[in-house]
């Protein structure tokens, strides 16, 4: 039935399946669980506050995002964020410009949006129209528009979470120059260094999909998120054994995770 | 207050750094300055293997390459025509690209036979595009004359001094191919070294290394990737297109490099002055 | 006639790229024009470039006789009752496919490529090797591999303090120094982007000796 | 409306659209035999175009913000940007206009030349510039990131630093061992930082696509009305 070599992977994705809704019942039924600090998600609110005294808008954006392409996960991750950002926004009265490259996530930008000043008990106060604004579906001309945005609007913040190509580090550059606070994430591997070393803030590969739990505490994001310090424990203690007992000669390990 | 000089170079503004880049990327185009350069031991051995070629042998240049990939596979193919010409052999060149032939026309004006003494039809001919991928490579392989009636300027073979007595690939000592198709670079494994045992040296982009590593050297005797088209021209003393990009790459990082060391410079030189004035 | 056309391509060309250069030093109106420029022939190209995915993926399907293909059709155009002010919740249905099409087919793949391949290899590690300095490298590389993902953990966080802290301090040094070479090794790669521009300004519009 | 088609509904397609896919995934083998190996492709692969349909739909929502802001920047007459905006508008109607004739999979091609003319000389020399900007941007990065302030910047420096030489042809003629050293880091620091980072990423991506089937994830995909 299922294809060969798929057969562990089939097993790993029941296991975790499982396992996170055993630990999203758990914490529903009371189970608190407790974070290390991820600096990048405190800063969010430092940064939105900032503008805020500053008197200038945020600015928020998810890189070449796409809901159909490798990187979807990490473009709902980035919405996720938007969503928090938003709420921010609503509370602390400070505009708020999503810059988009893929109109696929318009929609949902524009719920997130509405939803964030709901909660703050402001709807009135909501303008999608200007805050979500589409610039392009061409990664240059994107980024050229944004490079625009941020010389003649000045944002006080630049907050970037999704899946970033080489526009990374011009956007990382510009928004140094016209003297943002920046907090920027993303899980593909070759623009990480590029957040880390310009960026004030940075939130590497899994800490973009912690935001959800550590911001709101919500049992679905805070059972995943423990379920996945489960995998990252498998994986070090599989990982180190395996290559001992390698070394001594046997790869039965590696033949366990290859069925 | 204005910046003291330390301050005002430890934060140099950007404006300055961005024109001592365009500075240190531009000058080294126009006027090569032939800064050393490391040779791998790849091109040294396609050199050598040129070197080793007895006078008076046929040697098959193969411009299997398009216009798209002109301007990354054209420095390399130019440095091995310079090297070929150099030497007393005769150059059979052909194309199976349908655009190999503007190819052709850019690559030797650049090369300029005649500066070697070297004449069309004696000492190089060029037999211009031969259709059919592998097809073409064998036909060309079991009967020259058959598979070329004419040359691209339609002078029928038999009435070319040179290729009077060459029936194939047996009369050929060496095969050499630049190209961006991986099919192709097999291709020629499979039609002119494996039946007929003859000398073969592939150059192919550098993505494509990977999958050309494990005929090497077996059956391809000279294996290496078309962006050390500078360091091949700097080994012949033939400065050219490849050699100015590397000399560019020299300048500009060793700008970076000083820039880093002087603003670090500069940095320690402010703290230790706020230290003691503080 | 096309060589006009050319020409003057080639000085349009020059125009647009020493006005999007002219940003790097200040915003000004000639980047100003550029940005508009590119903006609005981008819009138009992912324009041509939609209706050439709904021909391909649907109305091509359609006209070959597939008739299902006249779903995604109709709750494309639901979408479009997004701007409604009731019925706006019909756009969810177009949304949700796309949703759980692109999120399944990409997290599923990662359980492989990313997760269970990834301590394979680290499994298979045979640390002892004939150079010593091999023999240093795979220890580092262990030790990189397993500190980078202790420092990851998130709902444990006695393993963040006290003396278990250096363990994700160490983490964090590794990643450091990659992200120290990674950087530095783009460097190369940017300026051979900038030649080839400065050499389409230089010898292509100056028309400078080769 | 009820609830139901509001909210749960959608939810539930989003369910059983990734139960197809998942379950493809781990039935369909590369090469097809079975019977019901081949339907579940064909499902598979029609699914995977119809998403890709209703993404090519959703350009709309992208042409109606963008005629909307501009627009709106041209009826106000906002001072030093209407003009801006109205050229954006004309040169986004010629190249569809343009594009339609001229792009190939659309069979009209009476505007050819003009649409390679486009994408040449304005779309791909505007593309590349922005790209090679880059040069300009890694070059101040570099300046201001690889300063000696703390001992971890120090460690970012010198690894930098012979990263650099290592990349540097004339440092690579006159002292080789720079590339063997920058060899050993990628080899054993780079390699191996960066695989727990995928891991990690990966049960990220994970748990998250679990999440959004089972309607636990954000927004509309998942909280309260």
């Amino acid at each position: 039935m299922i294809v060969s070599g798929r057969f562990m992977e089939f097993v790993a994705l029941i296991l975790i399946w499982v396992l996170a809704m055993i630990a999203i019942d758990k914490i529903k039924k009371g189970w608190t669980v407790s974070f290390r600090r991820i600096a990048g998600l405190d800063a969010l609110e430092e940064a939105v506050g900032r503008a805020a005294e500053m008197g200038r808008p945020v600015h928020f954006t998810s890189g070449l995002n796409s809901l159909t392409g490798t990187w979807a996960p990490l473009t709902v991750a980035g919405l996720a964020v938007f969503g928090e950002v938003a709420r921010l926004c609503a509370r602390y009265r400070v505009p708020v410009i999503y810059s988009v490259y893929g109109t696929q996530v318009i929609p949902i930008a524009h719920e997130l949006y509405k939803q964030a000043f709901l909660a703050e008990g402001r709807p009135e106060e909501a303008k999608p129209e200007e805050a979500i604004r589409y610039l392009s579906s061409s990664q240059f001309a994107y980024a050229a528009a944004v490079q625009g945005i941020a010389e003649r609007e000045r944002p006080a913040a630049n907050i970037m979470v999704g899946p970033f190509y080489a526009e990374s580090l011009i956007f990382a550059e510009t928004f140094y120059r016209v003297g943002a606070i920046q907090v920027a994430g993303t899980a593909r591997l070759y623009q990480i260094p590029f957040f880390a070393i310009v960026c004030d803030y940075v939130l590497i590969g899994e800490e973009c999909y912690a935001a959800g739990a550590y911001l709101t505490k919500d049992p679905a994001h805070t059972g995943s998120l423990f379920v996945q310090d489960l995998g990252k424990m498998v994986a070090i203690v599989l990982g180190v054994i395996g290559a001992l007992l390698t070394t001594a000669g046997t790869k039965a390990i590696v033949e366990f995770l290859k069925l | 207050m204005a910046k003291s000089p330390l301050e005002y170079i430890e934060s140099l503004p950007r404006e300055i750094i961005y024109t001592i880049l365009i500075i240190c990327l531009a000058v080294p185009l126009v006027k090569p300055l032939g800064l050393p350069v490391p040779i791998s031991s790849r091109v040294k051995e396609w050199h050598q293997y040129v070197e080793g070629l007895p006078d008076g042998a046929y040697v098959l240049v193969s411009v299997d390459y398009g216009v798209g990939s002109l301007p990354a596979l054209e420095p390399f193919m130019v440095a091995t025509l310079h090297d070929l010409f150099e030497r007393n052999v005769k150059v059979v060149i052909m194309t199976l690209y349908s655009d190999g032939p503007i190819c052709y026309e850019s690559l030797i004006t650049k090369v300029n036979p005649d500066a070697y003494g070297k004449q069309y039809g004696v000492d190089y001919v060029f037999l211009g595009y031969i259709p059919g991928g592998e097809t073409a490579m064998k036909a060309v392989a079991e009967n020259l004359h058959a598979a070329v009636p004419t040359d691209y300027y339609g002078t029928p073979l038999n009435q070319i001094p040179m290729l009077k007595d060459i029936s194939g690939a047996s009369d050929f000592a060496m095969i050499i191919s630049v190209t961006p198709s991986g099919d192709v670079a097999q291709g020629w494994i499979r039609q002119w070294v494996t039946p007929y045992g003859i000398t073969y040296m592939s150059c192919v982009l550098a993505m494509m290394m990977p999958t050309m590593e494990p005929y090497y050297p077996a059956q391809v005797k000279a294996l290496t990737d078309a962006g050390r088209a500078g360091e091949y021209e700097y080994l012949i003393g033939k400065p050219g297109s490849g050699i100015r990009k590397l000399d560019a790459f020299s300048v500009a990082h060793i700008m970076l490099i000083i820039a880093i060391i002087i603003a670090n410079i500069a940095y320690f030189a402010l703290k230790a002055q706020k230290k003691g004035g503080a | 006639m096309a060589d006009i056309w050319t020409e003057c391509g080639i000085w349009v060309a020059a125009i647009l790229t020493i006005a999007v250069y002219s940003f790097a030093y200040r915003d000004n109106p000639l980047f100003k024009f550029a940005e508009h420029t590119f903006v609005g022939v981008a819009v138009g190209y992912s324009f041509v470039q939609a209706i050439r995915g709904v021909k391909t993926f649907g109305i091509d399907h359609l006209t070959a006789g597939e008739a299902l293909y006249i779903i995604p059709i109709i709750l494309g155009f639901l979408m479009y009752f997004r701007y409604h002010k009731t019925l706006y919740w019909l756009y969810r249905y177009g949304i949700s496919i796309i949703v759980g099409v692109g999120i399944a087919a990409s997290f599923v793949r990662d359980i492989e490529t990313s997760f269970l391949a990834q301590i394979a290899a680290t499994a298979g590690i045979n640390i002892i090797k004939a150079d010593p300095a091999a023999t240093l490298g795979n220890i580092v590389f262990l030790a990189a591999v397993a500190t980078t993902l202790y420092y990851f953990i998130f709902t444990f966080p006695m393993l963040h303090t006290g003396r278990a802290k250096t363990l994700a301090d160490a983490g964090r040094w590794f990643m450091m120094l990659a992200f120290g070479y990674a950087f530095a090794k783009t460097v190369v790669t940017r300026y051979n982007l900038m030649l080839g521009r400065l050499e389409f300004l230089l010898f292509e519009w100056l028309k400078l000796p080769k | 409306m009820s609830l139901a088609y509001r909210r749960h509904l959608p939810i539930i397609i989003t369910f059983i659209m990734g139960i197809i896919m998942i379950l493809q995934y781990f039935i369909v083998p590369k090469q097809p035999v079975e019977p019901y190996q081949i339907t579940m492709q064909k499902v598979g692969e029609t699914l995977t175009n119809w998403a890709n349909l209703l993404a090519a739909f959703t350009i709309g929502f992208g042409m109606v913000n963008i005629a909307l802001i501009h627009s709106r920047h041209v009826s106000r007459k906002t001072p030093g940007q209407w003009y801006y905006s109205a050229w954006l508008l004309f040169v986004a109607v010629i190249m569809v206009i343009v594009g339609i004739g001229g792009e190939p999979a659309l069979g009209i091609n009476v505007s050819k030349y003009q649409y390679d003319w486009m994408t040449t000389y304005v779309f791909a020399a505007l593309s590349g510039t922005m790209y090679s900007s880059l040069a300009f941007y890694i070059t101040s990065a570099c300046y201001r990131a690889f300063r000696a302030r703390t001992i971890e910047a120090t460690a970012l420096l010198i690894v930098g630093f012979i990263t650099l030489m290592s990349r540097t042809p004339a440092f690579q003629a006159y002292l080789p061992q720079v590339i063997e050293v920058a060899d050993w880091i990628n080899k054993y620091i780079v390699k191996s930082s960066f695989r727990g980072i995928l891991i990690g990423g990966a049960l990220g991506a994970i748990l998250l696509g679990i999440r959004t089937l089972m309607g636990m994830e954000t927004g509309y995909l998942g909280r309260r009305d």
